[in-house]
């Protein structure tokens, strides 16, 4: 299997060798390729100067995929997302880049950037129809003037012109799927009278409703208790397995990742700083930042012992970030990573890290011990 | 939101006045169609009903539909009118009128009965006419104690000898009684049409009954507009020039000047404001009206009751400034207590030609009497306040005479206030006051109808002014042996109102006049400045 | 909700109750009479005030006219109109400001909302400072100035409409007060739209909406508005009183048979029963109004909740 | 691709450990930004509300200054010089503020300049004067009222400001807040007082009032407060569920401590462009008050008494009206756009620009 | 042990929707929580989590039952001296932390408000200087004082709410999804800050949470909640290692491991309160030994055990 998370390499260096291949198996199984997000950069314009928020992404999505981000708060998932989307709040501007999505229309398939879009076509061709979106905060991305019912039934009925009978049926019974009790009472319900968890559910109903080609779950179940969260997600790899519709998860929920992921793709400070197949970024994770990510979950099976922390804060990226973004909360930094921003490493394939730590002329840094055990004992468990 | 507006609905009653409003020639566009006029209001009509109306809007479309004993004829003079003939007896007090044969709009002939019905009415505490005052005025037999309630209506000295022959009995003889029934109080009412329509009489076309030149055709309480059209049944309908008259209620004279430059209307009333503007124009007319503006010293209050002060004060101010530069209406300077063109005296001449006048703005003289007022009054300065009514103009001329007394009496502050009329009058009447602007409109063609204000005790003698020998000249004049002598009469009455301007009880300050504008080829409006306003009957328009 | 209406409804008549006595008392201590003509005497202003029973004490005179208004008899007119039944002059005149008032009102909010929208849309913009001039000039500029600018500009020198209301043709002639009428409400309308526009547009819940690809009137029509308009009803709410119940300037510079321009007459000559006629309707339209807004407080956001315990045993 | 990788210069320490002493544990972010650096800076970038702020400075200054510019007195007249067209030196070389007006009379218009005759064997007497704003009915010099007039509804402005503020407001948000029985209260008093027409109650005033800044004021304080009250009350209504809120009551707030404290700031600029709503309701509230005798006493006038006075010349001389009216507008704008910008900069939240 | 610090007693909270239509939030749940504890309240979304949180700090009138705060009953009406003793020795951290930081202002502010309105500083200065020990302790600097929340990432906004909770020096902190809305080494930072405190202040928790390995982690015991019943509780490994109500199991094997290799063929046991028969009306606490209880009647617990 090729780069297939990465197709334009920025950087690629010492003894890392890039292969332009194609794993044709892969591709086979999964099809083409869906998303793709080339060298993408956002900046918000603010009163204290203009941030830039995402600083030359890139991402690619096959068909039947799904494709977890995770990171830290403030790193841009949901802006690289809403970018997507098209729906940028007006002080954003994308400074460059290309995000290319592949639908079909009728029996065709077109290939189209989605940055050249107006906003009105946007919503006309895309929204909602063939990516559709389920937001991180459910307390507010409800309409609290509208019933439920009335929310998830407006996209059916207005992309597919559902008779309202129908529409009413359909939303019911995602209620049902979701996982709420009595759908028929709920309809009728605002949002202020629903519990957190089923607002979000209520969101996912809404995303669900227009069988999208692409659902980018933006924190799909944070709000949600265990049982209907793997409810929820199996929810979504049925529709998935049946439609082979394309997924995005963003969440700070490893264990979600774990449970749905194919790809991960770990962000920090606007960037992708390391991206993989679920198992590497798991089992053999490269980036300080990953292992600190990992090193933080609390484990079921672990001691009482103080969980571990990231120390520091995320940059602040009003300034303009010299070397690596993450070096100042790094304790495995180089002096390089003050001066140089590092390039995208290749690992395998399907593996690439952005860590200086992997340069040919780097010492020899292994992840922490505590992590390796964490990960010994996980493949143990996993045989 | 704010608002301006006109309070003014008193007007003045009876008889005379003066013409100065034939149009000249010359075709104006017909926007109205056929031979209407339009005519703009200020005020809708009050009432229809001739004994209960008191402004002078509801009398001019009553006079259109109504006609009384007498008309007033172009010159200002009584006129016969539903009455043929009349019969003065000897001692003046018995009055004895043939009707004519006339009809009202249903048909039924107007009849002797009809005119002892709406006088009875008139004096009727029960139907509490507020101008029945006008019967005691005419010294109409037992109407004084009619209205207070000492005697019963029935009892009042009007009498149907027949259907077409009314006899009247007065207490004492009364100099202008022919042209006091003129005067729409005393119209005629159809017994058996007003008891069937009840309450309702005169709430539209179809309840009201018209003896006069024109009928009505939409009307209804507080219109708006209103139309009338020529009456076919009238006796003298050959001489009706107008096929009908349309009035229209504006109370915003810009607007009203707009709807005239549009061509919506053939007689317009100006502002001030807009005389300068249209003084030049041919359609621009000076009509003289009856109102007297002065200035009413309260006497009761410290200083005022000083003569030299009040003459100092009187002659303070110019007067023609005021007329020509803002008021501009026609407005005459007033030095005087009686207008002119009120009242002919037995001479046969205006009361003004025979007498001389008081009070002429004299700023120097002013100054004199004002040290001598401080020398008696220990003063060097004074503050007082002129209560004035929020028209327009009453504020331009406060502010004018404020100025003029502040500049040309040094020592003197003048304060303005401004508040409604009807809480001026109040004030006025109440002695709550220093200074304060205020007019007067006559009721009837006599020097009388503003000499018996300053009587002592009258209510309107807002001063507290007191003179004996005034009031005796008064008193005698109303009911004592003056009363019986017209040309000795005349006489005291001149030396009742010198008696009052050399103790300057009032300060004159114009004689109101109109500036109205009336399309080119309108004729033969009749403008009067006592009773009706305006009369159409002779009214033509090309 | 059913039970507050009614404990509402219950509630306003007293208040309206409350109000014409609090009138009445107000009334007593209104300088001069109906009957304050300079010519009258005091004898014949006692006859008028036994005629028209004003001789009685105030509270008689409430409890009197109370129960006559429960009749339907609001009286007759003193002064204005003299001996009319004001029910007669209602009949005539309330239709008149009501369309009038309610035409400005439609007018002036659609084209206040479809102002305050654009400026809200196109946020930061040229659309947005030019309609924050003209809601700020129609709110500082009084309405007669704009009446008169209207019917020089319009009706007399372009000849488009007539100046003068006419009961004939009352649509040509009313499109001038309209206008006029209305300049108040676009602006004030504009105002509240844009600033609440603004927040809600700014909302995750747009965002979702935005993402559900629907168009934009859609959008704006059905998700935003409604959102928005709790400020903007507040600041409609008594608008809409005010122009129904007659504009006191614009019925007089148009010569409007209305309402408005017959408060003001009665007002300045002491006629009571059609000041208290007036009154009441206004009172009533006003309470009447207040109550449906608040009812449309919890229609419009069911978050909000008048009632405690509604929804929270 | 990998041709980038050779222009690559490392240095000779670069791939050394840094250890530990180098990571950054505080956070700078916002370390730099001071709150009202951060205001200022904000309210200066929205460049209307900088127009605002100039607008009222400039209207201020006016009031102060403009009555002495001239050398005529508000309350001195020559009636000889009544109506005259607004006359500039310099400016009437470009045929505008010339003096000249034009009169529609039924024949027609006419042009004409009271100052310079057109008969040139004769002289007005006026060819040197200059009126910058034209005079009045009775020869006043409309500058110099316009500018004394303006000192007065600056006056007002203040006063229906400050009444909706300290009463509108607390009355809506107590109504709001507690809602329930203080609300129907509340409410149905409010209702009471605004049932009854503005202009009956104005109206009765009279009895109760001498005329003077403090009727005035007070007239306003009676009836300016409704409307402010029923916006605090719509948006604490908004507000009150809110989980700070709930967060204060778990802290045991006091009631007044909640609204005062916590909701109050976050409603407080809504309220300061509602507030600005209402000054021009009390500027002609004032000259409705002058009309029935109880706003400021003539020759004193307001600029809604000048405008409201100048109506009635509108058709006949026009410029009367334009100059108190345009002043008031300027005045409007620069407090509204001031205002928009005071809300914004003062909104801690408001990131973007 | 010592004498309980809470003790909710057959809490019932009901909201009425409409006429017809009650919502029984929380129906008839028990439990006590002792000094220095953490109590984990686990349970499906909508069970009434955040409802018996909120009725014990008296957000909500309780509909029925009683709550001992302290041993004073607190369920009633109050009087001045127990509300002061509530407001002040019982503190909430709230779920959404930009929500419940009011936005106007400052962070000095925020964290002072409950030091203002119960009085307890002698001088500003002596505020400030609480302020800042706060802050100190929840690891944020005096340099924070002044900002404004939204000047804050998520992480540290929580621990403002923490900080605002913490001056007051509570003897009980309701903690309501504190965390689930910061990413992972937040998540830890927030964790580890809570337990440092517990150390040192003795504070005890109610802690309300979806994440299960994060109970686990923090709580001593922990109740599990169904539809407004406590349906079973116990400490925590007698929770985790002996389930035996059905939703408790199928809860446990919802956990979703970091493991992808596992995670992915794990399946979850299903639970429906619908099908399976059970009454949670007819069900009693039963004892199953030390702290373990279980909502059951006596022939379900039989089953479950078997
Ligand atoms: N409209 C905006 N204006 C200015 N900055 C913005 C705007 N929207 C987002 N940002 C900034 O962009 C950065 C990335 O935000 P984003 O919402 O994508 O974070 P995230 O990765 O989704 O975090 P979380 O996990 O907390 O949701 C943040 O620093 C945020 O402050
Ligand atoms: N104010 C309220 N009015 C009406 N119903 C309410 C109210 N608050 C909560 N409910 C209802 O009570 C039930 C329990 O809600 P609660 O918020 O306590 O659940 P939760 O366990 O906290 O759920 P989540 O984990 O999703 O936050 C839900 O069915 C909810 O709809
Ligand atoms: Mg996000
Ligand atoms: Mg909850």
């Amino acid at each position: 299997m090729e780069e297939r998370l990465n197709d334009t390499m920025e950087n690629s260096a010492g003894n890392m060798t890039y292969n332009e291949s194609r794993d044709t198996k892969k591709q086979d199984k999964k099809g083409a390729k869906v998303l793709s997000i080339k060298d993408l950069s956002i900046t918000f314009k603010t009163s204290a100067g203009e941030v830039n928020v995402i600083r030359g992404m890139n991402l690619s999505l096959y068909k039947g995929e799904t494709l977890a981000i995770v990171g830290e708060s403030g790193s841009g998932k949901s802006v690289t997302v809403k970018a997507i989307m098209g729906i940028l709040s007006n002080n954003g501007k994308i400074d460059s880049g290309s995000i290319e999505f592949t639908y079909h229309r009728g029996q065709e398939e077109v290939k189209e950037d989605l940055l050249k879009f107006s906003k009105k076509e946007m919503r006309r061709r895309i929204n909602g129809k063939r990516i559709s979106m389920v937001f991180q905060d459910p307390m507010t991305s409800l309409n609290p003037t509208m019933t439920v019912g009335a929310q998830i039934m407006e996209g059916m009925i207005y992309h597919y012109k559902t008779p309202k009978k129908e529409a009413y049926q359909k939303a019911v019974s995602l209620l049902e799927l979701v996982g709420i009790t009595n759908p028929e009472k709920r309809m009728k319900n605002y949002p202020h009278q629903l519990s957190g968890g089923m607002r979000q559910r209520v969101v996912i109903a809404i995303a669900l409703a227009c069988d999208p080609e692409l659902l980018i779950c933006d924190e799909p179940t944070t709000a949600l208790d265990v049982t209907i969260q793997s409810k929820i997600l199996e929810l979504i790899k049925d529709i998935q397995e049946k439609t082979g519709i394309s997924v995005i998860y963003i969440t700070h929920d490893l264990g979600v990742v774990a449970k749905v992921a194919d790809y991960v793709a770990v962000m920090y400070a606007g960037k992708i700083v390391e991206k993989g197949t679920v198992d590497e970024i798991f089992y053999e994770p490269k980036h300080p930042y990953t292992w600190g990510l990992l090193s933080a979950m609390p484990d079921l099976n672990c001691s009482d012992d103080k969980l571990y922390t990231i120390p520091g804060s995320p940059p602040n990226l009003l300034h303009k970030i010299d070397g690596d973004s993450f070096a100042p909360r790094n304790i495995y930094a180089l002096n390089i990573d003050f001066r140089k921003e590092p390039p995208m490493f290749r690992i395998s394939d399907t593996h690439y890290a952005s860590t200086w730590l992997l340069h040919e002329n780097a010492p020899k840094v292994e992840m922490p011990a505590e992590l390796r055990q964490r990960i010994d004992f996980m493949l143990k468990e996993a045989k | 939101e704010t608002e301006t507006g006109n309070a003014g609905t008193d007007t003045p009653a009876a008889t005379e006045g003066t013409d100065d409003g034939t149009a000249t020639d010359n075709a104006g566009t017909d926007t109205a169609g056929g031979n209407v006029l339009n005519v703009q209001f200020d005020v809708e009509v009050a009432s229809l009903d001739p004994q209960i109306a008191t402004d002078g809007t509801s009398f001019e479309v009553l006079a259109d539909t109504t006609e009384g004993l007498y008309t007033i004829d172009a010159s200002g003079l009584p006129a016969l009118a539903m009455a043929e003939g009349v019969q003065k007896s000897d001692d003046g007090l018995t009055y004895t009128f043939t009707l004519r044969d006339a009809k009202w709009s249903n048909g039924t002939p107007v009849t002797a009965a009809d005119f002892v019905f709406a006088w009875r009415r008139l004096v009727d505490p029960k139907v509490a006419s507020e101008y029945s005052f006008i019967a005691e005025i005419a010294n109409i037999k037992n109407a004084a104690d009619i209205i207070a309630g000492k005697k019963e209506p029935s009892e009042l000295g009007v009498t149907a000898k027949d259907d077409k022959t009314l006899e009247v009995q007065l207490d004492v003889p009364v100099p202008f009684f022919e042209s006091l029934m003129a005067f729409p109080s005393f119209m005629p009412v159809n017994e058996a049409f007003f008891t069937q329509q009840g309450d309702n009489y005169g709430t539209s076309p179809d309840t009201i009954l018209s003896n006069g030149a024109f009928k009505l055709t939409s009307y209804e309480p507080a219109a708006t507009t209103i139309s009338l059209a020529k009456n076919p049944d009238y006796w003298d309908t050959g001489k009706v020039g107008l096929d009908g008259i349309n009035y229209q209620v504006i109370k915003d004279s810009q607007t009203a000047m707009l709807s005239y430059q549009n061509g919506d209307l053939d007689v317009v009333t100006l502002s001030g404001e807009q005389v300068e503007q249209f003084q030049s124009d041919p359609e621009f007319h000076n009509i003289m009206a009856g109102y007297l503006w002065y200035i009413s010293p309260n006497q009761k209050v410290k200083g005022l009751e000083n003569l030299n002060l009040r003459m100092a004060l009187a002659l303070a101010y110019d007067k023609s400034a005021i007329v020509n530069n803002i008021l501009k209406d026609g407005s005459i300077v007033a030095d005087f207590a009686v207008p002119t063109l009120l009242a002919t005296g037995p001479d046969g001449k205006d009361f003004r030609e025979t007498t001389g006048t008081y009070l002429s703005t004299d700023k120097a003289k002013a100054l004199d009497y004002w040290k001598k007022a401080q020398a008696e009054l220990g003063i060097d300065k004074l503050t007082y306040t002129m209560i004035v009514e929020d028209t327009e103009s009453a504020q331009n001329v406060a502010q004018f005479i404020q100025s003029e007394i502040q500049t040309t009496l040094p020592g003197i502050t003048i304060k303005i206030e401004t508040m409604p009329k009807k809480n001026r009058v109040e004030r006025m009447q109440s002695g709550d006051f220093e200074l304060g602007l205020t007019r007067w409109g006559p009721d009837y063609a006599d020097p009388m109808t503003y000499l018996d204000m300053w009587e002592t005790g009258n209510s309107n003698n807002y001063g507290f002014w007191s003179n004996s020998d005034y009031d005796a000249i008064i008193e005698s004049a109303k009911k004592g042996e003056l009363a019986l002598d017209p040309a000795k009469r005349w006489d005291a009455l001149k030396n009742a109102e010198k008696i009052a301007m050399d103790n300057a009880v009032i300060f004159p300050v114009y004689q109101k006049g109109d500036a109205v504008m009336i399309k080119s080829g309108v004729e033969g409006i009749e403008f009067h400045s006592v009773g009706i306003n305006r009369i159409y009957k002779d009214a033509t328009k090309k | 909700m059913k039970k507050y209406i009614l404990k509402r409804v219950a509630i306003s008549i007293v208040t309206l109750i409350v109000i014409l006595l609090v009138l009445f008392l107000m009334l007593q201590f209104m300088p001069g009479s109906p009957f304050n003509d300079e010519k009258l005497t005091a004898a014949q202003k006692a006859i008028l005030n036994k005629k028209y029973g004003l001789d009685k004490p105030m509270f008689i005179r409430f409890i009197n006219y109370i129960k006559a208004m429960l009749s339907g008899d609001f009286g007759v007119s003193y002064t204005i109109s003299k001996n009319t039944p004001i029910t007669s002059l209602l009949q005539t005149r309330l239709p008149i400001s009501l369309r009038l008032g309610g035409q400005a009102i439609l007018i002036g909010t659609a084209i206040g909302l479809i102002l305050g929208l654009i400026a809200a849309i196109k946020h930061n913009t040229i659309y947005d400072t030019i309609t924050t001039i003209i809601s700020v000039l129609g709110v500082s500029l009084p309405s007669y100035v704009f009446a008169m600018a209207l019917s020089y500009g319009l009706g007399f020198r372009l000849k488009w409409f007539p100046i003068l209301y006419d009961a004939k043709n009352p649509f040509d002639s009313s499109v001038i007060p309209t206008i006029s009428l209305c300049m108040f409400t676009i602006a004030t309308v504009a105002r509240f739209t844009r600033t609440e526009m603004l927040e809600v547009l700014g909302s995750d819940y747009m965002l979702l909406a935005e993402s559900k690809g629907i168009n934009s009137f859609r959008l704006i029509f059905r998700h935003a508005l409604r959102n928005a308009l709790i400020p903007i009803i507040t600041v409609l709410a008594p608008l809409v009183v005010g122009l129904m119940t007659g504009s006191l300037v614009i019925e007089k510079l148009f010569s409007i048979p209305g309402i408005g321009s017959l408060l003001v007459s009665a007002i300045q000559s002491n006629d009571y029963n059609v000041v208290v006629a007036l009154t009441f309707i206004y009172s009533l339209m006003y309470i009447g109004i207040m109550l449906v807004v608040d009812i449309l407080y919890g229609v419009i956001d069911p978050r909000i909740r008048l009632v405690k315990g509604d929804g929270n045993e | 691709m990998n041709n980038t990788n050779t222009d690559m210069e490392f240095l000779p320490g670069d791939f050394e450990l840094v250890g530990s002493e180098k990571i950054s544990r505080i956070d700078e972010a916002y370390a730099s930004q001071s709150y009202w650096h951060d205001i200022i800076k904000r309210f200066t970038k929205n460049k209307g509300a900088v127009a605002g702020l100039i607008g009222i400075l400039l209207i201020i200054v006016m009031a102060i200054v403009g009555p002495s510019l001239t050398g005529r007195t508000y309350y001195e007249q020559n009636i000889t010089h009544q109506n005259l067209a607004p006359r500039v030196p310099g400016l009437e070389k470009l045929g505008i503020f010339d003096g000249s007006e034009k009169m529609h009379t039924s024949k027609g218009s006419v042009e004409q300049n009271k100052y310079i005759s057109s008969d040139s064997s004769k002289t007005t007497g006026l060819e040197k004067v200059y009126y910058w704003f034209g005079t009045d009915v009775l020869g006043r010099d409309i500058f110099t009222r316009t500018w004394v007039g303006t000192r007065i509804s600056l006056y007002i402005a203040l006063v229906a400001v400050i009444v909706d503020m300290c009463f509108g407001m607390v009355y809506g948000l107590i109504s709001g807040y507690f809602g329930g029985k203080v609300d129907m209260v509340l409410q149905r008093f409010s209702e009471i007082l605004n049932g009854i027409p503005t202009l009956v109650i104005v109206t009765l005033l009279i009895l109760v009032f001498r005329p003077g800044l403090l009727t005035i004021t007070l007239a306003i304080a009676i009836t300016g407060w409704i409307g402010m009250s029923k916006i605090a009350r719509a948006q604490v209504l908004k507000l009150k569920e809110q989980e700070f809120i709930l967060a204060s009551k778990t802290l045991g707030a006091r009631d007044f401590f909640i609204i005062f404290k916590e909701i109050l700031p976050n409603i407080f600029g809504q309220l300061i462009v509602m507030s600005m709503f209402s000054i021009p309701n009390a500027i002609f509230t004032e000259a409705f008050l002058a009309f029935i005798g109880l706003g400021v006493l003539p020759p004193l006038a307001s600029l809604g008494t000048l405008i409201s006075d100048a109506f009635k010349s509108f058709t006949t001389h026009p410029y009367m009206i334009v100059f108190p009216v345009i002043v008031l507008a300027i005045i409007m704008l620069s407090f509204n756009l001031m205002a928009d910008g005071l809300r914004d900069a003062f909104d801690p939240k408001m990131k973007e620009v | 042990m010592s004498q309980p610090l809470l003790e909710v007693k057959d809490l019932k909270q009901y909201f009425r929707i409409n006429r017809r239509f009650i919502v029984k939030a929380v129906d008839g749940v028990s439990f006590v929580l002792y000094p220095g504890e953490t109590y984990g309240l686990v349970g499906e979304s909508g069970s009434g989590k955040s409802t018996i949180g909120r009725s014990i700090i008296r957000l909500y009138e309780p509909t029925e039952g009683e709550v001992l705060f302290q041993g004073v009953n607190i369920s009633g009406k109050l009087s001045a001296k127990d509300t002061t003793h509530l407001r002040t020795k019982m503190q909430m951290i709230f779920q959404d932390p930009m929500a419940c930081l009011n936005p106007r202002k400052k962070v000095i502010d925020i964290i002072a408000q409950g030091l203002d309105i119960h009085h307890m500083y002698t001088s500003l200065e002596d505020r400030k200087e609480k302020v800042y020990q706060i802050l100190d302790m929840v690891g944020l600097s005096k340099e924070h004082a002044n900002r404004y929340p939204h000047q804050f990432s998520g992480g540290q906004r929580q621990r403002i709410g923490i900080a605002r909770a913490l001056i007051m020096n509570p003897d009980l902190i309701i903690a309501d999804e504190a965390i689930s809305a910061l990413d992972v080494s937040i998540q830890a930072q927030v964790i580890n800050l809570m337990k440092d405190i517990q150390q040192k202040t003795g504070t005890a928790y109610l802690f309300i949470a979806h994440d299960l390995s994060m109970v686990k982690y923090i709580s001593d015991r922990i109740g599990v909640l169904h539809l407004g019943h406590m349906v079973e509780t116990g400490t925590k490994d007698e929770i985790f290692s002996n389930p035996i109500h059905p939703y408790t199991k199928s809860l446990l094997s919802a956990i979703p491991q970091a493991n992808p290799k596992v995670e992915k063929q794990r399946v979850a046991i299903s639970y429906d309160y619908g099908t399976s028969g059970i009454d949670y009306n007819k069900g009693v606490q039963q004892h199953v030994g030390g702290q373990h209880y279980v909502l059951a009647t006596e022939a379900e617990l039989k089953a479950w055990q078997a």
